[in-house]
């Protein structure tokens, strides 16, 4: 049997690496640090900045690019050699000639690979005694700022763009010395993932446009976090000085994110510091005036002296932390109320079992897919991080994909098998190839978007879609192919946590229109406020002024997704943990202690003084919440499927389920850099919002 | 002196037929069918025993590379590709073959890519040939109405389909990789090394990249046989080439002699003389510009091969001799090959990339003497740091021609930088007065 | 279409291309298109020098071609602007390309460069003369050392020139005359002036 | 001002002179062979401050120059000299500055807070 490892020899130290790899991950494998500039992990391999020569013994004597030799066994590599630091050293300086050691002027200063790598291979002085190369700076649109005179040409960003986010723009145009990286016809970047060229950008010459001249790394706090602008879930740094957020970047986190992070998340901060609530505020005849918690509270408590529970309801917004929405719950159940709602959007969701709602596949599952079905969605937009992982999966083995719902160019071929249910029932007669395809596939998945389940028919759609997964062999004890993905980053957590009506409780449409006399949006924005009852009393809490303070009657102001320690649980059903990275501004405070504070000032208190016992109250609910980061999987059963009727489902077409990618919260909303994207990415949105 | 009947581009000049009727005339398509039917790796060991070195510059043995092609077509078709990118500057060879005997490119085609178990050859031309182009373009025309290429190549059973394909202005694209990723309507960017193009080639299929030259003599060696190819010229660089003569010579041209003529007599007897005789001589370049010059001294004896060229320090390369008198500003002459790389260099490799505009901008100065000598070291260095440490050999050529000027006339750079110095001090003196 | 020199807003390949189009396809392996994208920008180049009298590549054309071979635009962007024969800004209508590399300059080529100069008023490199007739280029190495200097006009080649053919050459151009390409001197192509030395004891008889 | 100093004043000192404020300037009217002749001030009319000594005396004071210097001579640019006012009423505050009314230019740790209507 032929092995499949190569024992190689680096500098002494003996390595197993797998066969196929190259001798930078055999020299890694063996600790030994290789510069490089043009390598990277998830990208195809380049060889062109010829920083990471090592010496191969046998192999023709002169330093070879350890990023494109593959190992063989009983290769013996030296990566310290005089040779190799000599060959290092030529290459740094001739990277340097051209360079324009800008860099107190530089936003990449301090987290600069050239500048680490200069510190170990450069010159104390220049014996380049020529003009410099200057370079005209692109136009990438209004996330990424270009400085393209410090461009290496590593062509990290062109691949990036052309393999991981799967729109070819950028390129390297002329040749020689003249190369430039741009896209020559000076467009701005049509990607969700953008961001992550600033990122992966080795030296200045792509930086963070909002960002620019605004911090060094070195003067900043770093907080581990969890995005919640989309139900992804990913893994963040919050990068913060005083009471500011400067910038967030990716945590590396191979099971949800990898090490990248869509653009919303990342540069939606901006709106973190507009439309701040940061005190209470009290309707007094028919206008809003500032107040004070005990005045808020006393106007609280006024209106629900005496209201039976069955008047009063609770909505949880998209945004919203698990702890917050117990608290909530809790307070709710204590008021004797059980209309309590979280679907804002309406869609339909079936808590009985926790894979009716949850993407089951995994996100990191989707790498074994062999075959997809999209029904409502567009990743795209709705989570882009998902979406770079089908598109991966698709370009290792161009597993068919199709699509039902609205046209979405989705960087990988989808075919639209149609456009509403009717392709389901389709698929369930056995009337379309597709679903043979889906049969033959050995690991089959599905995935089905918010906007087929937010319909009058959303229960018909969810059951028949579960009957064509147990029909089509997605539904094993080794594979679970049915997916849900969520737009909500709160959505799943609510579910798990049972933030529904109780018995004899109403939905959001029926605490509309008079349906309760008061009602507490926890950060609830995204439903028509207009249609709240007009003498119901709006309590709304939280950290933006949007559709729902407007209409609020008081406004307990609460801590954003940063300034908070909260539990989120993704689309998965990922339990994951964000950390308070700045305090909340002004008089805001962190929800759960608000409604702790409530409930205490209204004579029930609820049952936990600090954050840890209302942990320990999260897991009694239930246990998901004991096992935070893990993924807890569920044997996928086609024992009985969620309720509903198949033979219910309407003919309406699905429609769209995000308008505009990059506003789709009070945060995205207020952020002045996510309207320029809407202005130059979705012109038309405006115009329909003006 | 080589015999008129050992030469094998008997039409060199044009002065009969390229096409069919004549180059039939000249013996090309006698008893292809015949060579064919010796099968696949007899082919290949006849070249493989005359001895056959590589036309294009690096001199490798053409039977040697064919035999790395795999011995069975896998599920992956092989292909031949022909490399009529001809940019070396002083090297014209390759034209002369189109365009007056494009048959015996075309027959060699057939036969080399029957030997490697190749359906399909694209002979990829450069750009600026366009007339050139045209008249190949005809050629294979006549052979396919001829029967002799297409479903059925010369009766043989073998179907063999050879397309042109013209280049658009790259010097780079003479690199086989480069030329392979130009091929595919990539920019012309040579590929990491390992994997080869007899495995990994073109479209990823096993390939293999010739010069036009190479593919050129192979009918006649089989028509001829390994021994009559391996007695000409001198053991290890067996066979005749076509060298380019340009420069300062009387006559230049281009002529086909032995390989291992002394350079002096292949001047003398063919491009009529040095300009004003050999003692006007300064230096000669004696393969294509990304060789290192030789000085006067050593011109007088060296021959013309592989070996004996690179125990100079030089190498044969293209055969593109290019000669230099003593009226030639030598500095000069190396600058603008300097500006040559700067301009053709792809841009895909860092040290390439900044270390040819280095070298252009500091011979740039040299020229006037604008510099300190202690920077001829420094350029020195820089042309080291250059030289091995890049994808293609693009960066050695470019590091080269500045080597072997620095190696043999550094005292005329020194000087030059005195002559500038001591200009520059008289007209201090003189504004200073 | 658009007058010479300015940028059309639209391009589509007309009858005669699109006949070549075909030819040019059939070239190349099934599912191997993007091998056309250097014949097809030729052949846009030359559709606009035929239409137009400017042969250069427009941007609606190279999107046209990235959408005829299915590749991005940019990649077409890329390939366009890396080879030196693709003109991606306007051009004259004779584009005179002269060789400056070290076989020719040492033959005379700045003669060439100087009378070329003189006789169209083109100070600068990628200049095109006032009367839009002629664009100068410095090229590298074309190929023909041993016929140096070498003078390309448009697709021929003008070899062994020195000052006073360019001028004779560059007024018969203006006059509208196309003087037939190849050495200027009369020479046979690559053989030593004066006639072959070699091959001259060759006689073939014409076959059957 | 302690009675020892105004004894030592009246027993060994020489007025010099006075400035705008009224403080008066001494010296030693006893010249030592190899010391300097002692110099000091008596403030009047306010607080024992050194920063309310002007120029022209402070150079004289320090022996940066053998007399005072001429007030008549001073630029027309130059304006009256004022003392410290740190600590007083009169104290610099820059604008944004509680006491001068909290209006400061935006700054980069800021927020914008929501009011309703906005």
């Amino acid at each position: 049997m032929a092995k499949n490892t190569a024992k190689v020899t680096v500098d002494g130290i003996e390595v197993e690496v797998p066969n196929g790899s190259n001798v930078l991950q055999a020299c890694e494998a063996a600790g030994k640090e290789v510069p490089r500039f043009c390598y990277h992990e998830r990208l195809t391999v380049a060889g062109n900045c010829r920083m990471c020569l090592v010496e191969i013994e046998k192999a023709p004597p002169k330093p070879w690019a350890s990023c494109a030799y593959p190992v063989a066994d009983g290769m013996v590599v030296h990566t310290d050699s005089p040779m190799v630091r000599a060959a290092r050293r030529g290459v740094m300086e001739f990277l340097l000639i051209n360079h324009p050691l800008d860099c107190p002027i530089c936003d990449q200063g301090g987290e600069c690979d050239l500048q680490d790598q200069a510190v170990g291979y450069g010159l104390d002085h220049s014996r380049y005694a020529e003009n410099k190369r200057a370079v005209r700076d692109k136009n990438l649109g209004p996330l990424v700022k270009t400085t393209m005179t410090r461009c290496i040409h590593c062509t990290r960003c062109i691949r990036f763009s052309t393999e991981i986010a799967g729109v070819a723009e950028l390129g390297a145009t002329a040749r020689g010395e003249s190369m430039e990286v741009g896209t020559y016809v000076e467009r701005a970047l049509s990607s969700e993932l953008s961001g992550n060229l600033i990122d992966i950008c080795p030296v200045g010459a792509l930086t963070s446009r909002p960002y620019a001249f605004v911090a060094r790394p070195w003067e900043l706090k770093k907080t581990d976090s969890v995005d919640v602008l989309d139900a992804v879930g990913t893994n963040i740094r919050v990068d913060s000085r005083g009471s500011e957020v400067l910038r967030v970047l990716p945590r590396l986190n191979e099971d949800v994110n990898e090490e990248w992070l869509a653009d919303k998340g990342r540069f939606s901060i901006d709106g973190l510091k507009r439309r701040r609530l940061d005190s209470c505020w009290v309707r007094r005849a028919g206008k809003l005036q500032r107040s004070s918690w005990p005045d808020a509270f006393a106007a609280i408590e006024a209106k629900l002296m005496g209201l039976d529970g069955s008047r009063i309801g609770a909505v949880a917004g998209n945004l919203a932390d698990a702890e917050s929405m117990l608290a909530l719950k809790d307070l709710m159940t204590a008021l004797g109320s059980t209309s309590l709602d979280c679907r804002q959007d309406g869609a339909h969701a079936d808590a009985a079992q926790r894979d009716f709602y949850t993407f089951n596949t995994s996100i990191a599952g989707i790498e074994t897919a062999s075959a997809l079905l999209i029904i409502g969605s567009n990743p795209r937009h709705e989570a882009p991080l998902i979406n770079a992982r089908i598109r991966k999966r698709w370009l290792q083995t161009h597993m068919p994909i199709a699509l039902i719902g609205p046209e979405a160019n989705l960087t990988y071929d989808a075919e639209r098998i149609g456009d509403g249910p009717e392709a389901i029932a389709a698929l369930l007669r056995g009337r379309h190839r597709f679903a043979d395809t889906l049969t033959k596939a050995t690991k089959p998945m599905l995935i089905l978007g918010q906007a087929a389940l937010a319909r009058p028919d959303g229960a018909a759609v969810l059951a028949a879609c579960w009957k064509l997964a147990a029909a089509t062999g997605m539904l094993s004890p080794e594979w679970h192919g049915f997916n849900v993905l969520q737009t909500a980053a709160a959505r799943v957590g609510a579910l798990d946590l049972g933030f529904l009506p109780g018995q004899g409780g109403k939905k959001l449409a029926g605490m509309l229109r008079g349906g309760v006399d008061v009602l507490w949006l926890l950060g609830a924005d995204e439903f028509d406020t207009a249609a709240i009852g007009p003498d119901t009393f709006v309590i709304y809490q939280g950290s933006h002024g949007d559709r729902g303070a407007a209409r609020a009657d008081v406004i307990l102001p609460a801590a954003a997704y940063t300034e908070k320690n909260g539990t989120y649980v993704n689309t998965e059903g990922r339990v994951q943990r964000g950390m308070l990275a700045v305090y909340p501004p002004g008089e805001a405070r962190e929800d759960w202690k608000i409604l702790r504070a409530f409930s205490a000032y209204v004579g029930c208190p609820l049952p936990y003084d600090d954050i840890d016992a209302l942990r320990a109250r999260l897991e009694q609910v239930n246990p998901v919440f004991a096992r935070i980061d893990a993924l807890p999987r569920f044997p996928a059963s086609d024992r009985h499927g969620p309720a509903g009727d198949p033979d219910c489902m309407q003919a309406d077409a699905f429609t769209p389920w995000i308008a505009n990618y990059y506003q789709t919260d009070p945060i995205s909303r207020a952020s002045p850099t996510m309207a320029e994207c809407t202005r130059v990415h979705a012109p038309a949105t405006v115009q329909a919002a003006e | 002196m080589l015999s008129d009947q050992d030469r094998i581009f008997t039409n060199l000049y044009g002065l009969h037929d390229p096409f069919l009727k004549g180059a039939r005339a000249r013996g090309a398509w006698d008893g292809t069918a015949e060579i064919l039917a010796r099968g696949h790796d007899s082919i290949v060991d006849v070249i493989k025993t005359s001895g056959l070195r590589g036309r294009g510059g690096a001199g490798f043995p053409t039977g040697l590379k064919w035999s790395f092609m795999p011995k069975e077509i896998g599920t992956r078709p092989h292909y031949l590709v022909v490399n009529a990118d001809e940019s070396e500057p002083g090297t014209c060879k390759d034209r002369d073959i189109i365009r007056h005997d494009p048959h015996t490119l075309i027959e060699g085609c057939l036969i080399a890519a029957f030997a490697m178990r190749a359906h399909v050859s694209y002979i990829y031309i450069r750009g600026e040939f366009y007339n050139e182009a045209a008249a190949l373009q005809r050629a294979i025309d006549e052979a396919y109405a001829a029967g002799l290429i297409g479903r059925d190549a010369c009766g043989s059973g073998w179907q063999f389909d050879l397309h042109v394909h013209r280049g658009a202005g790259a010097y780079i694209c003479g690199e086989e990789t480069a030329l392979l990723n130009s091929l595919e309507g990539k920019k012309g960017m040579p590929r990491l090394k390992p994997p080869f193009p007899a495995g990994v080639g073109l479209y990823g299929c096993p390939t293999t990249v010739n010069n036009v030259e190479s593919i050129a003599v192979v009918p006649t060696i089989l028509r001829r046989g390994a021994a009559w190819f391996s007695a000409l010229g001198r053991p290890k660089n067996a066979g005749t080439k076509l060298f380019c003569i340009s420069g300062h010579v009387n006559k230049p041209c281009n002529v086909e002699e032995e390989l291992g003529i002394p350079l002096r007599e292949l001047i003398d007897t063919y491009a009529g003389g040095v300009r004003g005789g050999w003692d006007n001589l300064l230096a000669v370049i004696p393969g294509g510009s990304s060789v290192p010059m030789l000085p006067r001294s050593t011109c007088d004896t060296v021959l013309m091969d592989f070996d004996s060229l690179r125990d100079v320090k030089s190498g044969l390369g293209t055969a593109a001799v290019i000669v230099m008198d003593k009226s030639t500003d030598i500095i000069r002459a190396i600058a603008r090959l300097s500006a040559f790389y700067k301009h053709e260099s792809c841009g895909q490799c860092t040290p390439c990339r900044e270390g040819t505009g280095w070298m252009m901008r500091v011979m740039n100065r040299m020229v006037e003497g604008r510099a300190e000598p202690a920077e001829i070291d420094t350029l020195e260095q820089v042309t080291r740091q250059v030289e091995g440490h890049t994808i293609c050999a693009l960066g050695d050529a470019a590091a080269w021609p500045v080597q072997g000027l620095i190696r043999h006339f550094r005292p005329v750079l020194e000087q030059r930088i005195a002559q500038y110095k001591s200009s520059r001090a008289a007209v201090g003196r003189m504004a200073a007065e | 279409m658009a007058r010479q020199g300015a940028a059309p807003d639209s391009f589509s390949f007309d009858a005669e291309s699109e006949a070549r189009i075909a030819v040019i396809f059939a070239k190349y392996p099934a599912g191997q298109p993007a091998s056309a994208m250097l014949p097809l920008l030729d052949l846009a180049q030359r559709q606009m020098g035929r239409v137009t009298g400017s042969a250069w590549v427009p941007i609606v054309a190279m999107d046209e071609i990235a959408r005829r071979v299915g590749v991005a635009p940019i990649r077409v962007y890329e390939v366009a602007t890396f080879y030196l024969m693709f003109n991606t800004s306007p051009v004259g209508k004779y584009h005179l390309q002269v060789c400056t590399t070290t076989p020719c300059w040492l033959r005379g080529s700045e003669e060439v460069v100087h009378a070329c100069r003189r006789a169209t008023g083109i100070k600068d490199w990628k200049e095109t003369s006032a009367d839009g007739m002629f664009t100068m280029t410095e090229v590298e190495c074309l190929g023909a050392c041993v016929n140096a200097p070498v003078l390309q006009v448009n697709d021929d080649f003008y070899e062994d020139m020195d000052a006073e053919s360019t001028e004779r050459l560059l007024a018969a151009l203006k006059r509208g005359e196309t003087p037939p390409p190849g050495s200027v001197k009369g020479r046979q192509t690559s053989a030593p002036e004066g006639g072959p030395a070699t091959l001259t004891s060759l006689s073939f008889e014409p076959a059957e | 001002m302690s009675i020892g100093t105004l004894l030592y004043t009246w027993l060994h000192g020489r007025r010099v002179g006075s400035d705008a404020q009224g403080n008066v300037y001494y010296e030693e009217r006893r010249v030592h062979p190899r010391l300097r002749q002692r110099r000091w001030v008596l403030y009047r009319h306010g607080p024992v401050e050194a920063s309310r000594v002007p120029p022209e005396w402070h150079a004289w004071l320090h022996y940066t120059t053998a007399a005072p210097l001429p007030v008549a001579g001073r630029p027309a640019w130059a304006k009256p000299h004022q003392p410290n006012l740190t600590g007083t009423k009169l104290a610099y505050r820059p604008a944004g500055h509680d006491y001068s009314g909290g209006v400061r230019a935006r700054a980069t740790g800021d927020y914008e807070s929501w009011t309703p209507g906005s």
